[in-house]
C-alpha cells in the first residue's frame, strides 16, 4: 500500500490544490480538497469548485490555435476569481497550483501555463505540471469508484484504451491516424452543422434520427484503429448526396431518389465507430482479466457509445463506469486532482524550469508513483 | 515601472512605458485582437480595473504590441532579404530548376 | 459397409465399397433418370485417397442441408458437390460421381431415421462388396485426376503414388480438407 | 463467463460435449473429444478445437453478420494458407460453419503442469518465471523467443500478416517450437507497412504483458525475425524495408501528435 501522507504539513488536517486546464477549446478551473489516509467509500475527495468556459468556433470551423489562447487568456483571470469565490477558501488555505502541461495544442498551453507561474508568483505557492490524460484517468477513478479499469479515453485529441500495470498507465490499443472526436467534428465541418454546443453532440443528434446502416470500411488492427479511410469514405458519401452524384447507387436508388439521409451517414458513422471502440476495448479487458470498464473524455459523453459499452461489458458480467459531463468533458478539477496526488507524493512543487507546457506528453511517459 | 528588452548579436532595443498617458492605456492590444475567422467576437479582454494590477495590465499590452511588431518586421525583413539574395543568385547563377520545395 | 453418425446431426451415413463392378452404365443411366431405387451418393473411388475425405464433405453437405442451403437436389447429389473444391455443379458431378466404365463404385446412403432402411445394396451394384479401408483406396488412387478436380499447388501430377510417405498422404489430405471446407468462401 | 453463449454455441453443435478453455473478446473457444465427423474411439485422448464467434449484441446486426462471417471465412483462409508453408506450424482446419461463425480445428499446445495446468501460450509459459529474474532470461527462454520471432519473419516473407500478435496467441509445443493460433485479425498483404504495424502490435503487447523483460524479449524476438528472413540478397533488402518501415511505426506511435 502506498501512504500518501508522507508530507502532511503540521497543523494541516487537508490538501487543497487549484487546477487550470486549457490544451484544446475549453478553459477550466477546477479546486479540489483530499483528506489524509487512502480514498476510501467514506474518505472521497471534495470537489469545491468546477467551472469551464468553451471557445466556440463558427460553423463550419476548426478552432484556431490563435483564437483558442485568446480565450483562455482573455477569461481565465474572471474563471479564476469566480472558482475562488464559489470554493469558500482562503487564498492561504491553498496548498499547490496545478496545470495542464499537455498534451494538447501548443498556443492555448501556454496561455494557461502562463497564468498558472504568474499565479504561484502571486500567492507563492508550489506549481504542479499534469497530464492531461492521467488528469482525466485519475479523475474518473475517484468519481466513480473503478479501482482498476480498463480505460477507454476518448476526444477530440485522443483516443487510447488504457490499462495500468507496474506504475504506468499503459497504452493497448489507440489510433494509428486521427482520434474518434477529430473524426466525428471533421464529418460535422463536412456536413456544416453547427458547432455550438459541440459537433460531436450534434453528430449524435442526428444519428439518433438515423436507422439505415450504410456499410463503411471497419478497420481494426489488433488492438489499434485507424479512422481517416472511414472519414474519407463517409466525407464522399455525403459529397455525392449533397451534389446529387446518382450514379452512386450506395446512396441513390434506380430512380435516382436519395436511399439515405444525413441522418443515416451520422448513424452509420458512429456505429462503425463505436463498434471498433467497443471491440477494442474488449479485447483489453480480456487480455488484462479485468471486470471494470471506465470511459472518459468529451466523446464519453455519447449515450450510444454509453450503451454499446453497457452491453458489451453487462455479456462479459462486467461494470461499466463513465462520468457526467462535468468531468468527462476537459475541466480544471482534473488537473487539480492528479496534481495534488503527485503533490502529496513528493511533498514539493516542479522546479521553476519545468513548469513548461508540451504538445506531445504520452500518457505512458508518467510514473504513476501513488498506486501499487 | 515594467520595460522589455529585445537583444540580439546585431540589435538592441528597449522598449518604455514611462511615457504612456493615462489616456493611451488599454487591454485592447493592436496585436492581440482575433483572428478574420471569427464573427461574433464574444472574448474581448475585461475592461482594466482602476489601480495598480490594471495599471500594469495595460502595460503589458502594449510592450506585448510593441515586440509583437519588432518581432514581424524582423522576420518580414528577414524573409524579404532571403528572397532578394535568391532572386539576385538567380540573375548571377542563373535558374538551374533544381527547386527542392 | 461402414455406418458412420455424425453427432451434430440427427441423419446417418452407410458407405459402401466395392470393386470389380459390373453394372456402372446400367447405375448411372438409372441415376440419370431419376429412379427412386437409385436415390444413393455413387462416388468415383479414382479422387477418394482418404475416409477422412469423404466425410469431410459429407459433413459440409450435411450442415448445408440441414440449414436449408443445398445447392444441388438431394442431399446425395450435394454430397457429391461438396466433395469438390468449385463451386461449378456439373463439373464436379463429373469428377467426383460415378463413371460409365468405373469398375470401382464408393456408394453413400443418408439414412434420416434408423427405421427407415428399406434396400438392398446387392440389388443396385453387381460386384465384390468390400470394407472401405484406407490403404486400400491410397493404392488405388489416381493423381491424375485427383490434380485436375483440386488443382493442388505444387502439382500432384509430378509425384508418384508409391513415393508417397506418410507425411505426403497426411499434407495432402489437410490440403484436401482445407479445399472441401472452404469451397465457395 | 456467460451461460447465454455457451448455450448458443450448444445449440448450433449438437451433441458435441463443449468444454470452455477460453472466452477471449471475440470468440470463445472450447475443446471436445468429440471428432465433428470421424468416428471417434472412447478412450482417445485427442482434443480438437472449436472457435466460436458469438454474435455481439452491442453492434449492428448487419454489420455483426458481416463481421462474423468475414472473420472465421479469413481465419479459415487464412489456416489454408498456411497449410501451404510448411516451415510455419499452425493448427489444421477441420470443419467450417461461416454462417455460425464456427471453425473446428486442430489443438496445439499442452498444459503447463507447473503453472496452474494453463495451456502452453507464450504468455504463460513465460509468467510462470515473472518473479524469477534468473529463470526468466535463461537460454530456453531466448531460444524459445527466436523461434517465435524466425517464425513470424516466416510469415512475413510470405506475405501473411497475422493482425493481433500478442503473447497468448502464440503456443509453445511440448518439442518447445513455436506456433501460431488466433488468425482471426489476419490478412495477406506484402506492403512493409503492414509488416511494420504487426511488428509494432507484438513489441506494444510484449511491453503491456510482460513489462519487466519486455527490451530483451523484444531484442531476442527480432533477433529470430531477422533470421526468419533468410540470408540472400533479395530478403535481406525486404527485410530491411520492414525494419524502417517498423521503426517508423514506432517513433509515429510514441511521438505522434495527440491532436488530430
Amino acid at each position: 500500500m502506498v501512504h500518501l501522507d508522507l508530507h502532511l504539513k503540521e497543523g494541516k488536517t487537508s490538501y487543497v490544490a487549484i487546477g487550470l486546464e486549457g490544451s484544446a477549446n475549453k478553459l477550466g478551473v477546477g479546486i479540489i480538497r483530499h483528506f489524509p489516509g487512502p480514498f476510501s467509500t467514506t474518505n472521497r475527495a471534495e470537489v469545491l469548485s468546477n467551472i469551464r468556459d468553451t471557445y466556440i468556433t463558427p460553423p463550419g470551423e476548426g478552432f484556431l490555435p490563435r483564437d483558442t489562447a485568446r480565450h483562455h487568456r482573455n477569461w481565465v483571470v474572471r474563471l479564476i476569481k469566480q472558482s475562488i469565490i464559489e470554493s469558500g477558501l482562503k487564498i492561504s488555505e491553498i496548498d499547490c497550483i496545478c496545470f495542464t502541461k499537455g498534451p494538447g495544442m501548443g498556443a492555448p498551453l501556454q496561455s494557461v501555463v502562463i497564468a498558472a507561474r504568474t499565479l504561484a508568483q502571486l500567492w507563492d505557492l508550489p506549481l504542479i505540471g499534469v497530464n492531461h490524460c492521467i488528469g482525466h484517468i485519475e479523475m474518473g477513478r475517484e468519481i466513480t469508484g473503478a479501482d482498476n479499469p480498463v480505460v477507454l479515453y476518448v476526444s477530440g485529441g485522443n483516443t487510447q484504451i488504457i490499462a495500468y500495470s507496474e506504475q504506468r498507465y499503459r497504452i493497448f490499443g489507440e489510433t494509428l491516424d486521427i482520434a474518434i472526436g477529430n473524426c466525428l467534428d471533421r464529418f460535422a465541418r463536412t456536413l456544416k452543422i453547427p458547432n455550438e454546443p459541440s459537433p460531436g453532440y450534434n453528430i449524435e443528434q442526428l444519428a439518433k434520427k438515423g436507422s439505415k446502416y450504410i456499410e463503411l470500411p471497419y478497420t481494426v488492427k489488433g488492438m489499434d484503429m485507424s479512422m481517416s479511410g472511414i472519414l474519407a469514405h463517409i466525407d464522399n458519401l455525403a459529397y455525392d448526396l449533397f451534389n446529387n452524384k446518382k450514379h452512386n447507387k450506395t446512396i441513390f436508388n434506380d430512380d435516382g431518389t436519395p436511399k439515405v439521409t444525413v441522418e443515416d451517414l451520422c448513424f452509420s458513422l458512429q456505429e462503425t465507430l463505436f463498434a471498433m471502440l467497443v471491440e477494442i476495448t474488449e479485447r483489453a479487458m480480456a487480455h488484462v482479466g479485468t471486470q471494470q470498464v471506465l470511459i472518459v473524455g468529451g466523446v464519453g459523453c455519447n449515450e450510444r457509445l454509453q450503451r454499446m459499452m453497457e452491453t458489451m461489458v453487462l455479456d462479459r458480467r462486467g461494470f461499466i463506469f463513465a462520468t457526467d459531463e462535468r468531468f468527462c468533458i476537459d475541466n480544471g478539477i482534473m488537473i487539480a486532482h492528479a496534481g495534488l496526488l503527485e503533490y502529496r507524493m513528493s511533498g514539493k512543487g516542479f522546479d521553476y524550469s519545468d513548469t513548461v507546457c508540451t504538445q506531445k506528453f504520452r500518457t505512458d511517459e508518467v510514473l504513476i508513483k501513488w498506486r501499487d | 515601472m515594467p520595460s522589455a528588452t529585445y537583444s540580439s548579436p546585431s540589435d538592441t532595443q528597449t522598449f518604455q512605458t514611462s511615457h504612456l498617458q493615462k489616456s493611451q492605456l488599454t487591454t485592447q492590444g493592436k496585436t492581440s485582437g482575433p483572428s478574420e475567422f471569427v464573427k461574433v467576437d464574444r472574448d474581448q479582454p475585461s475592461e482594466p480595473a482602476d489601480n495598480y494590477y490594471g495599471d500594469l495590465r495595460c502595460k503589458l499590452t502594449y510592450l506585448q504590441d510593441e515586440l509583437n511588431t519588432l518581432l514581424t518586421d524582423k522576420m518580414q525583413a528577414e524573409k524579404k532579404s532571403k528572397d532578394m539574395e535568391e532572386a539576385e543568385k538567380k540573375l548571377l547563377d542563373g535558374d538551374d530548376g533544381d527547386d527542392d520545395e | 459397409m461402414l455406418s458412420v453418425k455424425i453427432p451434430q446431426f440427427q441423419q446417418s451415413l452407410q458407405i459402401y465399397y466395392f470393386e470389380n463392378v459390373e453394372n456402372s452404365t446400367e447405375i448411372r443411366t438409372k441415376l440419370l433418370s431419376g429412379q427412386d431405387s437409385h436415390n444413393f451418393a455413387f462416388v468415383n473411388p479414382d479422387v477418394i485417397f482418404s475416409k477422412e475425405q469423404l466425410l469431410s464433405a459429407c459433413y459440409r453437405a450435411l450442415l448445408d442441408y440441414n440449414s436449408g442451403k443445398i445447392r444441388t437436389r438431394s442431399i446425395h447429389s450435394e454430397i457429391i458437390f461438396c466433395l469438390g473444391s468449385s463451386g461449378n455443379i456439373v463439373d464436379s458431378l463429373t469428377r467426383f460421381g460415378i463413371k460409365e466404365d468405373g469398375n470401382r463404385l464408393i456408394i453413400l446412403k443418408v439414412i434420416e431415421k434408423e427405421e427407415d432402411v428399406e434396400y438392398t445394396i446387392d440389388e443396385i451394384v453387381k460386384g465384390d462388396n468390400k470394407d472401405l479401408d484406407d490403404a486400400l483406396l491410397r493404392e488405388n488412387v489416381d493423381f491424375k485426376q485427383m490434380q485436375k478436380a483440386y488443382k493442388f499447388q505444387p502439382s500432384l501430377s509430378n509425384s508418384a503414388r508409391e513415393d508417397f510417405k506418410e507425411t505426403d498422404w497426411s499434407l495432402l489430405l489437410r490440403k484436401t480438407v482445407d479445399l472441401i471446407q472452404l469451397r465457395g468462401c | 463467463m456467460s451461460d447465454e453463449l455457451i448455450q448458443l454455441a450448444q445449440s448450433h453443435l449438437q451433441n458435441i460435449p463443449l468444454q470452455v478453455i477460453s472466452q477471449g473478446a471475440e470468440a470463445i473457444v472450447f475443446t471436445t473429444k468429440t471428432h465433428p465427423y470421424l468416428p471417434t474411439s472412447k478412450d482417445s485422448h485427442t482434443e480438437y478445437i472449436i472457435k466460436y464467434r458469438p454474435p455481439k449484441k452491442y453492434r449492428h446486426p448487419q454489420l455483426d453478420a458481416t463481421l462474423t462471417k468475414h472473420r472465421t471465412i479469413a481465419e479459415a483462409r487464412l489456416l489454408q494458407r498456411l497449410t501451404n508453408i510448411p516451415e510455419i506450424q499452425s493448427p489444421g482446419l477441420i470443419a467450417l460453419d461461416a454462417r455460425n461463425g464456427i471453425i473446428w480445428m486442430e489443438k496445439v499446445g499442452y498444459e503447463l503442469i507447473d503453472y496452474d495446468d494453463k495451456i502452453s501460450s507464450l504468455k504463460n509459459w513465460l509468467w510462470r518465471y515473472n518473479d524469477n529474474q534468473e529463470k526468466a532470461l535463461t537460454e530456453e527462454i531466448k531460444i524459445a523467443l527466436e523461434k517465435v520471432g524466425c517464425m513470424i519473419g516466416k510469415a512475413h516473407v510470405n506475405d501473411v500478416i497475422h493482425g493481433d500478435l500478442t503473447s497468448s496467441n502464440i503456443i509453445i509445443t511440448e518439442a518447445q517450437e513455436a506456433c501460431l493460433i488466433d488468425f482471426g485479425l489476419s490478412y495477406q498483404s506484402a506492403l512493409p507497412e503492414d509488416k511494420g504495424v504487426d511488428l509494432y502490435v507484438l513489441d506494444r503487447a510484449i511491453l503491456s504483458t510482460h513489462p519487466k523483460y519486455a527490451e530483451q524479449y523484444n531484442e531476442w524476438l527480432m533477433a529470430g525475425y531477422e533470421r526468419g528472413y533468410g540470408k540472400d540478397k533479395k530478403s535481406l533488402i525486404k527485410l530491411k524495408e520492414v525494419l524502417k518501415r517498423y521503426e517508423e511505426v514506432r517513433l509515429r506511435g510514441r511521438k505522434r501528435s495527440m491532436l488530430g
